[in-house]
C-alpha cells in the first residue's frame, strides 16, 4: 500500500480550536504541505497575526512570532532584513490585513519585501463575534451590520488582491479559494509558487483564499461552501493578477 | 572612530549604536530626530547592516519587533507624538520578552505641540506608557558623551533583562554639538536560543509570543515580568551627586540638570549650601540618593521642563521628610538659571 | 483494503469531505467521538478509488488515503 | 576676505556655517552701511541664525529669515525677501545656507540670479566632523553640492573645530586636510577660522588669512553665565 494523503509533518499534532468545517484548517495544510515539499520547514519563520488565526503559532512546525493586529507584515520585515536567508511568511485575515493593517501591508508591498503573505478573506470578523469586515458583501448580515452592509453607510468591500497588484513592487498577487477539492488543488499550487518566488528573491508575494466562517455566517460548513462560491466568487474573482514567469 | 570627534546627540547616539553592534534599524522622520535616520541611512549600508524608513512609527516599532525575534541587536527612535505610536509595539515587545533600544528625543506637546526640547513624556516613559503591567528601563543622559556611553550600555541591558531600554533624551541633547569619543566595544554575549531564527531541523520550534489563554498562565507570566523588574531595581540605578553634604539640593536629569550645574556655581558662589542629584536611571529611580542625604538634607527644588512629573518620583523618595519643591517650563521652553535660583532662594526662605 | 482511514477523534464532523467524494461513500456516522462530534464513516472501502479529493477537503487532517 | 558683494557658506552638516555667518556678519556690519544676513537653512530645526534676529537687528543688521511664526516651524521655509537682496547693489549679503547637498539645494532657485552679480561660495570644512575626516570625503561633498546648488564653490575655509576642547593641534590638522582639499581641487583657501583664545598660538603657523571666531552657538546653561 502507498500513502496517497495524510497529515503533512509540517503542522504539529495539534487539533486545532477552528469550528467544524473552518476553511483555515485547509490553508494551514496547504501551507504545511508546500513546506514539506519544498522542504523548508526548518528555514522558516511564520507570523501569526491577530484574529481567529492568533493560535497558528501552536499549529506550524516551525519557529512562529505573535503579532500585533495588523503589523505582520511590518514584524515580517523586520525579520526577513534580520535573515535574508530564511523563509517569512505571514498568516492574515481580512480584518488583520484589509482594516487595521492596510498601511503596513501596503507598505510592505510598496517596498517589495521579499515575503510571502497569506491573506485569509471571509468576509467577516470572526474572532470576535462576526462583526462587519472591510471585505464583508453588500447586504451582509453581520454583527455590526444588522441590517445587512449598506453602501450609504460603509461603501463597497475592498478588493486588496486588485489594490496591490497595481503596486509596480509587488511580484506574485493571486485570488485563489478553497470551496472544492479543484480549487483546493489550485490554491495550493499558488502558495507553492508564492513561496517559490520568495526563495527566487523575486519580491512582495501574496495568495489571497477565499475561505468560509460557518459560525459566524450561520449556515452549516456545507452551506457555506455554497455561500462561499455564489456570493463571494462573484464579487472577488479568482485570478492570477501577477504570478512571475520564473515561478510557474 | 577612537578620537574625538565634534558630534550632534543625534548623530552621536546613532554612532554609538553601531559601535555597540546595532546593524538594524527602523524609524520614521520627526524633528528633532531627525539626524539619528539620517546618520544610520548613510552608516548602516556601510556596514552590511539595513536601515528602513518605515511608513510609520507604528510599522518602525513593529519592524523592530520581528528583528528583534530573530535575535539581533536593533534600533529604533523618535520624538514624542512617534513615540506614543510605538506604545503598543512597546508593549508587545515587554509582552514577549524581546531587547531593543528605543530613543525618545522629547520635544513640547501636548498633541503637535513644538519642536523644542521639553521633558513632558517622564510619566510616559517611566509609568509602562503601553497598556499593561510594565516598566522600561529608562535612561537619562545629560551630556553627549553621557548618550554615547548609556546607548552602548543600553544594548547590552536589553539583551540582559530581555525587556526594551528607552533613551529619553529631549530635543537640545538630540541638537547641540560638543566632542566626543565612540569607542566600539564587542557586544557582550547573553543567552538567545529563544530567537526564531529557524529550526533547521535541530530543535523544537521557538514561538515568539505575548498571549495566554489562561488567566493563570498570565498572571504567572506578570509574576516573572516583575521579578525582572524588580531585579532592575537592585541592580542597575545609576544617579549623580553633587555635593552631597549640601543642605538643599536641586534635582533634574537630562538637559535641566546641565542648566541646573550653572544654578549650582552661582549658589554656591554666593556661600549658599546647594547641592546636585541627578538621577541617570529614571525607572528605576534612584531612591537612594534621597536616603543617602535624608539625616542632614533641608529641602528640595526639582526643576524639569515639565508642569511636573518626576517631582511626584521625588516626593516619594522623600516621603515626607524634607519639603519638596518644584519649578517647570513647558512647551519647549528650558529654565533659566535665574529663575531656578530665585525658587531656590524662595524655597530657603519658607524652610527657615 | 482500507484505502480510507478516518481519524475518528480527530474528526469534528462538517461533512465537508462527504461533499468532495466523487463515489459518494463518505456519510456522516450516528455515534459521537470522544469531542462529542458524529464522525464520518466509510460505507464501502472497496468502491474507494483513492483520490484522496476527501482528505484535500478536510480541515483537520482527519483522514488519511492509501493505494 | 569678503570682497564679493554676496558670501555664501555651504559645507558638511554641522561644519560650523551658522557660527561663521554669524561672526562674520557682525566682524562686517561696522563697515557697511547696509548688510544682511539670510538664514537660508532649511535642514537643522535648533541653531538657526534666526535665533540670533534681535540681537543682529541691534546692530543695524537686516535678518532674512521665513516670516512671523514660521520661523520656528519645522518645514523648509525660505523667505520671498531673499530676492530682493539680489536686486539691491548697496547691500552686502552673507548667505548662511543648510548642510550637505541636501540643505544646498535651497540656493538652486536663485541660479539666475546669482549669475548676475558678484558672488563667492565659501565650503566650510570641519575633520573633526563625522563624514568629513578625509579629503576623499570632503571632495565627495563638495562635488555633490555644486551638483544640488547649481553652483561653482569659488573657496574654501578650514575650521576645524571641537568646539570648547579646541587646541591649535586640532586646528593644525584640519588645515593640513584643507590644504590637501585645495591642492587636489584647485580651489583657494579663503581663510582659515580659529577660536580668539587660540589666536596667538597659530597665528605664525598659517600663512592663509585668520578669521577669530567667538563661539555663539552655544546651549542654553552656557549662554546664560555670560549674559
Amino acid at each position: 500500500m502507498a500513502i496517497v494523503f495524510e497529515r503533512p509533518k509540517s503542522l504539529t499534532n495539534v487539533t486545532t480550536h477552528y469550528c467544524p468545517g473552518c476553511t483555515h484548517g485547509i490553508i494551514h495544510r496547504l501551507i504545511a504541505e508546500v513546506m514539506d515539499e519544498l522542504d523548508i520547514a526548518g528555514k522558516t519563520i511564520g507570523i501569526a497575526p491577530v484574529g481567529c488565526s492568533v493560535f497558528a503559532y501552536n499549529y506550524f512546525n516551525c519557529d512562529m512570532v505573535q503579532a500585533a493586529h495588523g503589523r505582520a507584515p511590518a514584524v515580517a520585515t523586520g525579520l526577513k532584513r534580520a535573515l535574508p536567508d530564511q523563509v517569512i511568511f505571514s498568516y492574515q485575515g481580512d480584518g488583520d490585513l484589509a482594516s487595521i493593517g492596510t498601511a503596513e501591508i501596503v507598505h510592505a508591498a510598496h517596498r517589495g519585501e521579499n515575503i510571502t503573505v497569506i491573506f485569509v478573506n471571509n468576509a467577516i470578523y470572526g474572532m470576535t463575534g462576526g462583526q462587519m469586515a472591510p471585505t464583508s458583501l453588500l447586504e451582509q448580515k453581520t454583527t455590526t451590520s444588522p441590517y445587512g452592509r449598506q453602501e450609504a453607510q460603509t461603501g463597497k468591500p475592498i478588493r486588496m488582491s486588485e489594490m496591490l497588484a497595481t503596486l509596480d513592487s509587488t511580484a506574485l498577487i493571486s485570488r485563489v479559494s478553497v470551496h472544492n477539492a479543484a480549487n483546493v488543488l489550485k490554491a495550493k499550487k499558488m502558495i507553492k509558487q508564492a513561496f517559490i518566488a520568495q526563495q527566487k528573491g523575486l519580491g512582495f508575494s501574496m495568495v489571497e483564499v477565499l475561505s468560509t466562517c460557518p459560525t459566524n455566517w450561520g449556515l452549516s460548513p456545507i452551506e457555506a461552501l455554497k455561500w462561499l462560491e455564489g456570493n463571494m466568487i462573484p464579487y472577488y474573482p479568482l485570478k492570477d493578477f501577477k504570478v512571475p514567469e520564473e515561478v510557474k | 572612530m577612537a578620537e574625538k570627534i565634534l558630534m550632534k546627540g543625534n548623530e552621536a547616539l546613532a554612532e554609538a549604536a553601531v559601535a555597540a553592534g546595532c546593524r538594524y534599524f527602523f524609524g520614521y522622520p520627526i524633528t528633532p530626530q531627525n539626524e539619528v535616520p539620517e546618520y544610520m541611512s548613510k552608516r548602516l549600508p556601510e556596514l552590511k547592516g539595513t536601515f528602513v524608513q518605515a511608513e510609520s512609527e507604528v510599522a518602525a516599532i513593529n519592524m523592530v519587533y520581528g528583528a528583534a525575534s530573530a535575535g539581533v541587536r536593533c534600533m529604533t527612535s523618535s520624538s514624542s507624538p512617534g513615540i506614543s505610536l510605538k506604545q503598543e509595539g512597546i508593549s508587545y515587545m515587554v509582552g514577549s520578552q524581546l531587547p531593543c533600544v528605543v530613543v525618545n528625543m522629547m520635544r513640547g506637546g501636548p498633541g503637535l505641540g513644538t519642536i523644542q526640547p521639553s521633558q513632558g513624556d517622564y510619566f510616559q516613559a517611566t509609568k509602562g506608557g503601553g497598556h499593561g503591567d510594565y516598566k522600561l528601563l529608562v535612561l537619562a543622559p545629560s551630556s553627549i558623551q553621557e548618550m554615547v556611553n548609556l546607548t552602548m550600555e543600553a544594548f547590552d541591558l536589553a539583551e540582559k533583562y530581555r525587556n526594551p531600554v528607552m533613551i529619553l533624551g529631549d530635543g537640545m541633547l538630540g541638537q547641540m554639538m560638543e566632542p566626543v569619543i565612540i569607542e566600539p566595544k564587542e557586544p557582550a554575549l547573553y543567552d538567545k536560543s529563544w530567537a526564531t531564527t529557524g529550526t533547521e531541523g535541530k530543535r523544537k520550534p521557538n514561538v515568539v509570543n505575548s498571549l495566554f489563554i489562561q488567566a493563570e498562565e498570565c498572571e504567572k507570566h506578570n509574576i516573572n515580568l516583575q521579578e525582572k523588574f524588580l531585579q532592575m531595581e537592585q541592580n542597575e540605578v545609576r544617579y549623580e551627586t553633587l555635593y552631597e553634604d549640601a543642605e538643599y539640593f536641586l534635582v533634574g536629569y537630562g538637559t535641566t540638570a546641565r542648566i541646573m550645574r550653572t544654578v549650582v556655581n552661582m549658589a554656591r558662589a554666593q556661600g549658599l549650601s546647594v547641592g546636585l542629584i541627578r538621577p541617570i536611571t529614571l525607572f528605576p529611580f534612584p531612591h537612594v540618593a534621597f536616603d543617602r542625604v535624608a539625616s542632614h538634607a533641608k529641602g528640595f527644588l526639582v526643576v524639569e521642563m515639565s508642569a511636573g512629573q518626576m517631582v511626584e518620583d521625588v516626593r516619594l523618595a522623600v516621603n515626607g521628610r524634607q519639603p519638596v519643591a518644584f519649578h517647570g517650563r513647558t512647551g519647549g521652553m528650558a529654565p533659566e538659571p535665574k529663575h531656578i535660583l530665585a525658587e531656590l532662594i524662595k524655597l530657603m526662605g519658607e524652610v527657615k | 483494503m482500507i484505502r480510507v482511514t478516518i481519524f475518528e477523534d480527530v474528526c469534528k464532523g462538517c461533512g465537508l469531505c462527504t461533499t468532495a467524494c466523487p463515489k459518494k461513500i463518505l456519510v456522516m456516522g450516528n455515534h459521537m467521538n470522544s469531542k462529542g462530534y458524529h464522525p464520518v464513516t466509510i460505507i464501502d472501502q472497496n468502491l474507494c478509488i483513492s483520490c484522496a479529493m476527501c482528505a484535500r477537503m478536510c480541515p483537520d487532517c482527519a483522514i488519511k488515503v492509501e493505494k | 576676505m569678503f570682497d564679493h558683494r554676496v558670501t555664501v557658506f555651504v559645507g558638511p552638516y554641522g561644519s560650523g556655517k551658522t557660527e561663521l555667518s554669524l561672526n562674520v556678519v557682525q566682524f562686517l556690519a561696522p563697515q557697511y552701511h547696509q548688510i544682511a544676513i539670510v538664514d537660508l537653512d532649511i535642514v537643522k530645526p535648533y541653531f538657526r541664525a534666526r535665533e540670533f534676529r534681535t540681537k543682529l537687528i541691534h546692530r543695524d543688521i537686516r535678518v532674512i529669515l521665513p516670516q512671523g511664526e514660521l520661523q520656528h516651524a519645522d518645514m523648509p521655509s525660505v523667505s520671498a525677501e531673499v530676492f530682493t537682496v539680489f536686486h539691491n547693489p548697496d547691500l552686502k549679503v552673507i548667505m548662511d545656507v543648510g548642510g550637505d547637498d541636501a540643505g544646498a539645494v535651497a540656493l538652486g532657485q536663485y541660479k539666475a540670479q546669482f549669475e548676475k552679480i558678484d558672488h563667492e561660495v565659501l565650503f566650510v570644512i570641519n575633520t573633526r566632523r563625522p563624514f568629513s575626516q578625509t579629503a576623499d570625503h570632503l571632495i565627495e561633498m563638495k562635488e555633490r553640492i555644486e551638483w544640488r546648488s547649481r553652483l561653482p564653490i569659488t573657496a574654501l575655509v578650514a575650521n576645524t573645530n571641537l568646539g570648547a576642547e579646541t587646541t591649535k593641534e586640532t586646528i593644525l590638522e584640519g588645515y593640513a586636510v584643507a590644504q590637501e582639499v585645495s591642492k587636489r581641487t584647485g580651489l583657494p583657501i579663503a581663510f582659515v577660522a580659529i577660536d580668539r583664545r587660540l589666536h596667538q598660538d597659530v597665528k605664525h603657523i598659517i600663512k592663509e588669512p585668520l578669521f577669530l571666531v567667538d563661539r555663539q552657538m552655544l546651549p542654553p546653561w552656557e549662554r546664560n553665565i555670560e549674559e
